[in-house]
């Protein structure tokens, strides 16, 4: 036995040494849950392009802060028309991409009228509906002439979807990212890491960390693991279901933060019996949003009683209006001929809030009465069948973009919901940009929406972030599904 | 002092016993015969003196070899003599040899195991024993595989093994019994050859009395672990004091009576076989071409006639099975006609086979391998009669089962039973009766005794002779054993390479054979008669 | 590579005697007959009702209340893991139908016939084993959607080339065999003679390679349903059992252990049982893998 | 040997064809629409449309089919829908992972397996070989998911030894890749070995039965070297038959080793390809898996030849 011993006291040490020493560090190791299939934000809508490059590859006119704002980015200042119809924007000077080429005017005009062309493949296209014409005044000043005013505007060009590009690298951005970031693209191994670096040519504040790797870790079970033998040092969107282990951990932070996402069961307005009012609203009684909370975000993240965030200003808390009532849900049930219940299916995509609340969901409609199938689904499926076809009763997602509450009102949208009221709201809040016009309009928008039971209304996605307690600089909130690791470093 | 000593051993292996208080001694160049019928624990006594037993066997008394006592002897010592001073050949030639290794370094490993001897040398010494057994190096060379050899070849092979290092001792456990007659007496000659020639001792074991009595000095005949007689060979089978010594000499020499076939030779051909031939493709040796095809059967023409027996003798591989299932429509001929009771059968196809199936039947050689052991004996003898036009009742069925079995010999409520209850003479009754229950008439017997012991092989040759008389059936034996044609037949028919060169009264050819095959066969068939006497003649 | 059989000499009685002698299958077979029970049981009676989800008393350790512990949903892992058995074992023992009630046909047709038809069955054969079957499992729940049926169609699939195989390289052992020529001159087709005289005297090797096939099963079964795409909510299964609980498994490991002992235990019990019956009926058949 | 080797390739690629059209239209059924997904929820119905052209998506079944076919041949799979790049420069890297973790795992499972069916055979019926086995139906028994995640909370978490998951790539140094390979090989390999071991096991006490054991031992071998020189080699066709499945197994069958460890491997490629409806890359992935399967089994058949001279010479 004791040659045994020595043989593993050998290993040990060899190994260890090979684990990275602790010496002040300006490098990092974040882990991100899904792979982006490429590396252009102006020509895809999965979010974990956002994740990698936004504010750290590539900028906008403007960009999006931690708590939401509107902040100056490429665009040092701008002025708006009286009519709120035309947006001067003064330049940044001195600014070079990665490539080394100048940045410019010219640039913004080449961006903003390719994303806004009749062949652009860019996901947010409707963000560029309203502009009219791009004109370059001299090479730091640029000029944008609007259809009609739009009080969101500024906000839009703060997207990933309308980061400027240069119109040399537009095409290869895919592949190699050229961007005016404070880091520069370096390497890509597919289904394992995207590492970037800091950039040597950045215009402003230079980031502190040297370098930084996004390393793909697809299933929640690895998480743990990884956190805790130190391969990764910071997951900014953790899995809640996996909290459990490490919050009591003193080498890591946890830090709760609010995002965009209005997580709901969606449901097929148009498809009997959700046709009746007295059906929706005996759901929306039957739902537990505490326990669904519980049970499938860990106690994190707040109920919502219409599609607006908590963490965005212009909420209004309507969770009073169905509170959890058994009794009143069947009565309702009853009174719309089904009091013995019905059967429907509920289809859930891959995320982690559906598969774990859809169990939890239709448990509790079980207990009215209806009787629920699961029926587990890939995106692309659920795009297909749910999203285009309209093919379902009750599905379960989170809608992570900021300022949504408009999709209600769109023609053809997946819920076949149709309210002429509620859609003159809409109109009329796009026209405004008055805040006070704006903030009564959304009121109105929000109880419209309790009131008809359009969905059932559950929780706001909690962004649960956790890194490594000596790590400082990284948001806490998540306005728009973003990494800035610009402000990020080590503290000792 | 003798070499080989064994007094009162006893063996068991877990807890059935194999052998009692058992006696034998070997002198340097004697033959001593251990005979005795399956059961009897030969092989096992072999085995014992090898030590090569199972794990649970427990052997008890003495056995002591050239001064050795083997059974206190530890597992080096033992792996020290065996190959070198005791070698041992078996029956089985065509599994005794490795398949994967050349029998060049399969001869040579011995030697060098033993004699330290350096690859060359061993290998030269290889080449010469094989020689000496009859392969020379220029036809076998050592890089020749086992799959690549005959029976017959591959026996010299095992033989040159056991012989390599010139063993005091050598135990032969039944070394001819998977060969045919010829090839018999040839190895029998090799053994006698070597013995004589490094005046090694020969424990030689068989069932075979006659085989026995040609080669071994004295006897030793053993019945179920009990040594019944032994002594001098001659005088022991001539005197037979021992009753189950005089029951055994008798059985191998038994005719069973044959009245004259009842309405033999009369009117037209059972069955008219016409000139039919029968190739096989040749081994594909490269993608354009392949050899020659085999032709096994070459241009045979023969008639039976109702009620009569005729015998089909000749070497394994002459051709005379596949004959058998040709004329059985088990297998197509090449060219050539067979006409059963007027009707051609060949290229018909099964159904209208059916008719012609009725009325021949077919017994097999091996009883174990003839019968379906998940079936009851009932529809195992009932399987023929699917063949009738009428499907019969089930009532009928079993009326018909129970007198088939009473024609051979057996109890009505044996059909209720597995074949795994009957014994291998037992079974071959089963085999008949399931022949004769259609009443065919032609039953074709491919080598329906030579897997039985002598004792009972008597009894079963005067079933089909009882047969032949009561119910008229005509019979076409297959066997290479040329009394058991002598025997039971009236005209024998001799083939050879896939001829028939001999036709004619059994008696007549036997006595004065003219083919060249013919007389080969006749003058190695081992014959106890002859034997003994020739043994008489040398004593004086 | 033809199979050597001997088939045995003894009656139905001396086999149970050495049965009962022959620890693998008394173990085996005890053990999987505790499952049976317990998955039979289920229907009847569990603890609690695994659809109902009590979120207060989520991820408790093992307690007189609840044996096994509780799960992240608060049910009783006890009467999960006795539901889930039926599951499991419903969808392997279906599979392996699925498995023999094709191959064995297709395996004994083939040896029957030799000749072009024989290497045609075994090139398609060799094609369905050429698929990775844990990948076209997930092709074919990707297409016909998750769920039991689709897991036991996908499963069943690939147990299909494994029985005609072992169907064929038995029969081919059979065939030379002197009965069979004596039924052929009794008149009797080939295929009265495949099903009155080859299946028979293959049967016990089939049996040995369903047990094989069944323990195979349950872990096929396993995989598929910690990918979630085995039997959906609320029908509880063993693979998703696991999935959920590793994310959990420094904080409630009895998660993990007793999903993961449950199909331990069955698979080990299936494949004693297996090597049992081998080694009873058919001392001298070698097993094919 | 050479008619032996070209039947068994003529045969080949008879298979390979008709795997080609079975997976091509095994995937034409596959509901969900690759270019819906690439643009995401915003994206209007004729954004999709005209994606879908530029993609090709569009064109008749036959073309498709004749111009992937066509491909293959010349190694040009086509471009991934999801990641637009050629599959087989994917295909490449997920290799480097894949490969030299089936290798590994088949080299631990053969080292660990044949000695102890060695061991168990020659004491067949003793205490050694009830445990050897027993330990054998265990290792069958445990689902390898199960295990892995014991490893890692073992030899990562607790000892860190080495790391928990994910893969720096060889050109991070070769020392570190296989650390990061050794975890998912081991829980891999001991299912294969457990298997391989039993029929290591009763391929060789078949052999011990046969005629030509005994003759060895006449000849004076002791037991061992009758165990060495005679019967291993001859057992060796049933163990090579299991290698060639397992690596077939290893190349493809780890989806769950590579999710829970995270690793890039070809599995992994293929599952998410699944997922996101990448239909070339899938097709293209699953035949090339499909090929080396029928590879190994040529090389298995070839290696049976070599190992059994009867089969040399056979027709």
């Amino acid at each position: 036995m004791k040659l045994w011993k020595t043989i593993l006291a050998a290993t040990v040490l060899a190994l260890a040494t090979g684990t990275s020493a602790f010496a002040a560090r300006t490098d990092l190791v974040i882990g991100i849950p899904l792979e982006p299939p490429h590396l252009d934000p102006t020509a895809g809508a999965a979010a974990a392009i956002d994740e990698v490059l936004y504010a750290n590859v590539f900028e906008g006119l403007t960009r999006i802060g931690p708590k939401g704002e509107v902040l100056p980015d490429l665009a040092e200042s701008w002025t708006i028309s009286d009519d709120g119809k035309t947006y001067t924007f003064k330049l940044h000077t001195g600014v070079k991409f990665h490539d080394g080429t100048d940045f410019d005017a010219n640039d913004v005009k080449f961006s903003l009228d390719r994303a806004r062309a009749d062949n652009s493949v860019n996901a947010q296209k409707g963000l560029f509906a309203a502009i009219d014409k791009v004109d370059v005044i001299d090479p730091a000043t640029v000029k944008v002439t609007l259809k009609n005013p739009q009080g969101s505007f500024l906000y839009n060009m703060g997207w990933g979807d309308a980061v400027i590009v240069a119109p040399e690298t537009a095409d290869t951005n895919k592949e190699k990212p050229i961007g005016t970031g404070p880091f520069k693209f370096q390497s890509w191994a597919k289904g394992s890491s995207i590492t970037l670096v800091k950039s040597d040519n950045y215009w402003g504040t230079p980031a502190s960390l040297d370098k930084a790797e996004f390393r793909i870790v697809p299933d929640a079970a690895a998480y743990v693991p990884a956190l805790l033998s130190g391969d990764i040092q910071a997951f900014p969107f953790f899995d809640p279901d996996s909290l459990a282990q490490v919050k009591d951990d003193p080498r890591f932070k946890v830090v709760i933060g609010s995002t965009e996402g209005e997580t709901i069961l969606s449901i097929n307005n148009k498809k009997p019996p959700f046709d009746k009012l007295q059906v929706r609203q005996a759901i929306s009684y039957a739902l537990d949003r505490k326990a669904i909370i519980d049970g499938a975000s860990a106690g994190l993240g707040l109920p919502i009683g219409s599609h607006m965030s908590p963490a965005n200003k212009d909420y209004f808390d309507l969770t009073g209006r169905y509170p959890h009532d058994v009794a009143k849900a069947k009565e309702l049930l009853k009174e719309a001929g089904l009091e013995n219940g019905f059967k429907a299916t509920l289809k859930l995509p891959p995320p982690g809030y559906a598969r774990l609340g859809g169990e939890i969901i239709a448990s509790e409609l079980r207990d009215i009465g209806i009787d629920l199938e699961i029926i587990p689904v890939e995106w692309a499926q659920w795009l297909d069948q749910v999203f285009t076809k309209k093919d379902y009763d009750l599905t379960i997602v989170s809608h992570t973009e900021p300022n949504d509450i408009d999709i209600y009102s769109r023609k053809d949208y997946y819920f076949n919901y149709d309210n002429p009221t509620f859609d003159k709201v809409i109109a009329d809040l796009n026209l405004t940009s008055d805040e006070a016009k704006r903030n009564e309009l959304l009121g109105q928008a929000q109880k419209i929406l309790a009131d008809d039971a359009v969905v059932g209304f559950l929780y706001e996605l909690p962004k649960v972030g956790i890194w490594d307690a000596k790590l400082q600089g990284l948001w806490e909130n998540a306005p728009i599904q973003a990494n800035d690791l610009t402000k990020v470093k080590w503290s000792d | 002092m003798s070499l080989l000593e064994i007094d009162n051993l006893s063996l068991t292996i877990g807890d059935t016993p194999i052998l009692k208080d058992m006696e034998l001694s070997v002198a340097p160049s004697e033959v001593m015969g251990l005979v005795g019928e399956s059961g009897s624990g030969k092989s096992m006594t072999a085995l014992t003196v090898m030590r090569l037993l199972p794990h649970a066997a427990r052997a008890t008394g003495r056995i002591s070899f050239d001064g050795i006592d083997i059974l206190a002897a530890t597992e080096d010592q033992m792996c020290a003599l065996r190959g070198d001073d005791i070698g041992m050949v078996f029956q089985e030639p065509m599994t005794a040899l490795n398949p994967v290794k050349t029998i060049g370094e399969q001869v040579a490993e011995g030697i060098r195991w033993h004699t330290k001897a350096s690859r060359a040398e061993a290998e030269d010494r290889a080449r010469k024993m094989l020689d000496r057994v009859g392969l020379p190096s220029a036809k076998f060379p050592l890089s020749r595989y086992p799959h690549e050899l005959s029976g017959g070849q591959r026996q010299r092979v095992v033989i040159a093994i056991a012989c390599a290092l010139k063993p005091k001792l050598l135990i032969a456990d039944e070394p001819t019994t998977a060969l045919d007659v010829v090839l018999q007496a040839q190895i029998l000659d090799l053994l006698r050859d070597l013995v004589a020639e490094s005046r090694m001792g020969l424990l030689l074991i068989s069932h075979d009395l006659a085989v026995v009595t040609e080669m071994a000095d004295r006897i030793t005949i053993l019945r179920r672990g009990e040594v019944m007689e032994a002594g001098d060979t001659a005088r022991t089978l001539s005197e037979q004091s021992h009753p189950y010594t005089r029951q055994l000499a008798q059985a191998s020499m038994h005719v069973p009576a044959r009245a004259r076939p009842h309405g033999a030779g009369s009117g037209q051909a059972l069955l008219q076989v016409e000139s039919v031939t029968r190739d096989y493709p040749g081994r594909r040796t490269s993608l354009l071409w392949r050899a020659p095809d085999i032709r096994a059967v070459d241009d045979v023409s023969l008639s039976i006639a109702p009620g009569r027996s005729i015998a089909l003798v000749g070497r394994s591989g002459c051709g005379k099975s596949t004959l058998a299932r040709m004329i059985l429509a088990l297998d197509r001929p090449t060219s050539g006609t067979i006409r059963f009771r007027g009707e051609t059968i060949t290229g018909k196809s099964e159904a209208e086979l059916k008719p012609a199936r009725r009325d021949m039947q077919v017994v097999f050689q091996d009883p174990y391998g003839s019968f379906d052991p998940r079936q009851r004996v009932e529809k195992l003898v009932a399987e023929p009669l699917h063949l009738l036009e009428k499907k019969p009742t089930r009532a009928e069925r079993r009326e018909m089962v129970a007198h088939a079995l009473h024609e051979v010999g057996l109890d009505q409520r044996d059909m209720d039973k597995y074949p795994h209850e009957f014994s291998g003479g037992q079974r071959q009754r089963l085999s008949i009766a399931r022949a004769i229950i259609t009443r065919p008439k032609l039953v074709v017997a491919d080598e329906p005794v030579s897997a039985l012991d002598v004792s009972i092989r008597a009894q079963i040759l005067d079933l089909f002779a009882e047969l032949n008389q009561k119910l008229g059936i005509a019979y076409l034996f297959i066997t290479h054993d040329l009394t058991v044609a002598r025997a039971i037949t009236d005209e024998v028919l001799v083939m050879h390479d896939g001829m028939i060169v001999e036709r004619g009264k059994t008696n007549e050819v036997f006595d004065h054979p003219r083919s060249e095959a013919a007389q080969a066969l006749v003058t190695a068939a081992p014959d106890l008669h002859r034997a003994i006497a020739r043994r008489m003649q040398e004593q004086g | 590579m033809t199979l050597h059989i001997d088939i045995p000499e003894e009656t139905l009685s001396d086999i149970l005697a050495k049965a009962f002698r022959n620890s693998a299958f008394v173990a085996g077979f005890v053990i999987t007959l505790l499952i049976l029970a317990m998955a039979i049981a289920s229907y009847a009676w569990t603890p609690y009702d695994v659809t109902r989800l009590v979120i207060s008393d989520k991820t408790q350790a093992p307690s007189l209340a609840h044996w096994f512990g509780t799960d992240h949903f608060g049910r009783d892992i006890l009467s999960m893991v006795m539901v889930g058995a039926r599951n499991s074992i419903a969808v392997a023992l279906v599979a392996v139908g699925i498995g023999m009630g094709v191959g064995v046909p297709v395996g004994a047709f083939a040896a029957a016939r030799g000749g072009l038809v024989d290497e045609a069955l075994m090139r398609v054969n060799d094609l369905v084993f050429a698929f990775p079957a844990l990948l076209s499992a997930i092709m074919i729940t990707a297409i016909f959607g998750p769920g039991a049926v689709n897991a036991i169609i996908a499963i069943g699939i690939f147990n299909i080339p494994v029985f005609a195989r072992v169907a064929r390289a038995g029969a081919l052992a059979i065939w030379p065999r002197e009965f069979i020529l004596a039924a052929r001159a009794a008149g009797k087709s080939s295929t009265q003679i495949t099903v009155e005289h080859v299946l028979p005297n293959i049967a016990t090797l089939l049996l040995v390679q369903g047990t094989i096939q069944f323990a195979l099963g349950i872990l096929a079964e396993a995989g598929l349903s910690y990918l979630g795409l085995g039997a959906q909510p609320p029908m509880p299964s063993w693979g998703r059992m696991l999935f959920d609980a590793q994310t959990r498994m420094v904080v409630a490991p009895w998660m993990a252990i007793f999903p993961g002992m449950a199909i331990v235990v069955t698979v080990l019990g299936l494949n004693l049982l297996g090597d049992g019956i081998a080694d009873i009926l058919d001392p001298k058949s070698r097993r094919q893998r | 040997m050479t008619t032996y080797l070209l039947k068994r390739l003529a045969i080949a690629l008879a298979t390979l064809v008709l795997a080609s059209m079975v997976v091509f239209a095994v995937l034409e059924v596959l509901p969900g629409d690759p270019a819906r997904l690439m643009l995401g929820m915003n994206a209007s119905a004729d954004q999709v449309e005209l994606l879908r052209n530029q993609m090709g998506l569009n064109a008749p079944l036959v073309l498709r089919y004749l111009r992937w076919v066509g491909g293959l041949f010349s190694l040009d799979f086509g471009r991934s829908y999801t990641y637009s790049v050629p599959v087989i420069d994917l295909v490449r890297e997920r290799l480097a992972v894949s490969l030299p973790l089936a290798l590994i795992a088949l080299a631990l499972s053969t080292i660990i397996a044949i000695p102890v069916g060695l061991f168990s055979a020659s004491r067949r019926g003793r205490a050694g070989d009830t445990v050897a086995m027993g330990a054998a139906q265990l290792g069958v028994a445990v689902p390898n998911f199960w295990f892995a995640l014991m490893l890692i909370y073992v030899f990562a978490v607790w000892l860190r030894l080495v790391p928990a998951g994910g893969f720096p790539g060889w050109g991070a140094g070769v020392w570190p890749a296989l650390k990061s390979l050794l975890l998912p090989a081991v829980a891999l390999a001991l299912p294969q070995a457990a298997i391989l071991a039993r029929v290591t096991r009763s391929a060789l006490i078949e052999v011990l039965n046969e005629d030509y054991i005994r003759t060895a031992r006449a000849k004076g071998l002791p037991y061992r070297a009758v165990l060495w020189r005679h019967a291993l080699r001859n057992a060796m066709i049933p163990v090579l038959t299991i290698l060639g499945l397992q690596f077939a197994f290893l190349l493809a069958g780890t989806i769950i080793i590579e999710n829970v460890f995270y690793l890039p491997g070809l599995g992994r490629l293929v599952f998410q390809a699944i997922t996101q409806r990448d239909l070339i890359v899938v097709e293209s992935v699953v035949m090339l898996l499909v090929a080396a399967v029928i590879a190994v089994n040529l090389i298995v058949d070839l290696s049976y030849a070599v190992v059994d001279p009867r089969l040399r010479s056979r027709q």
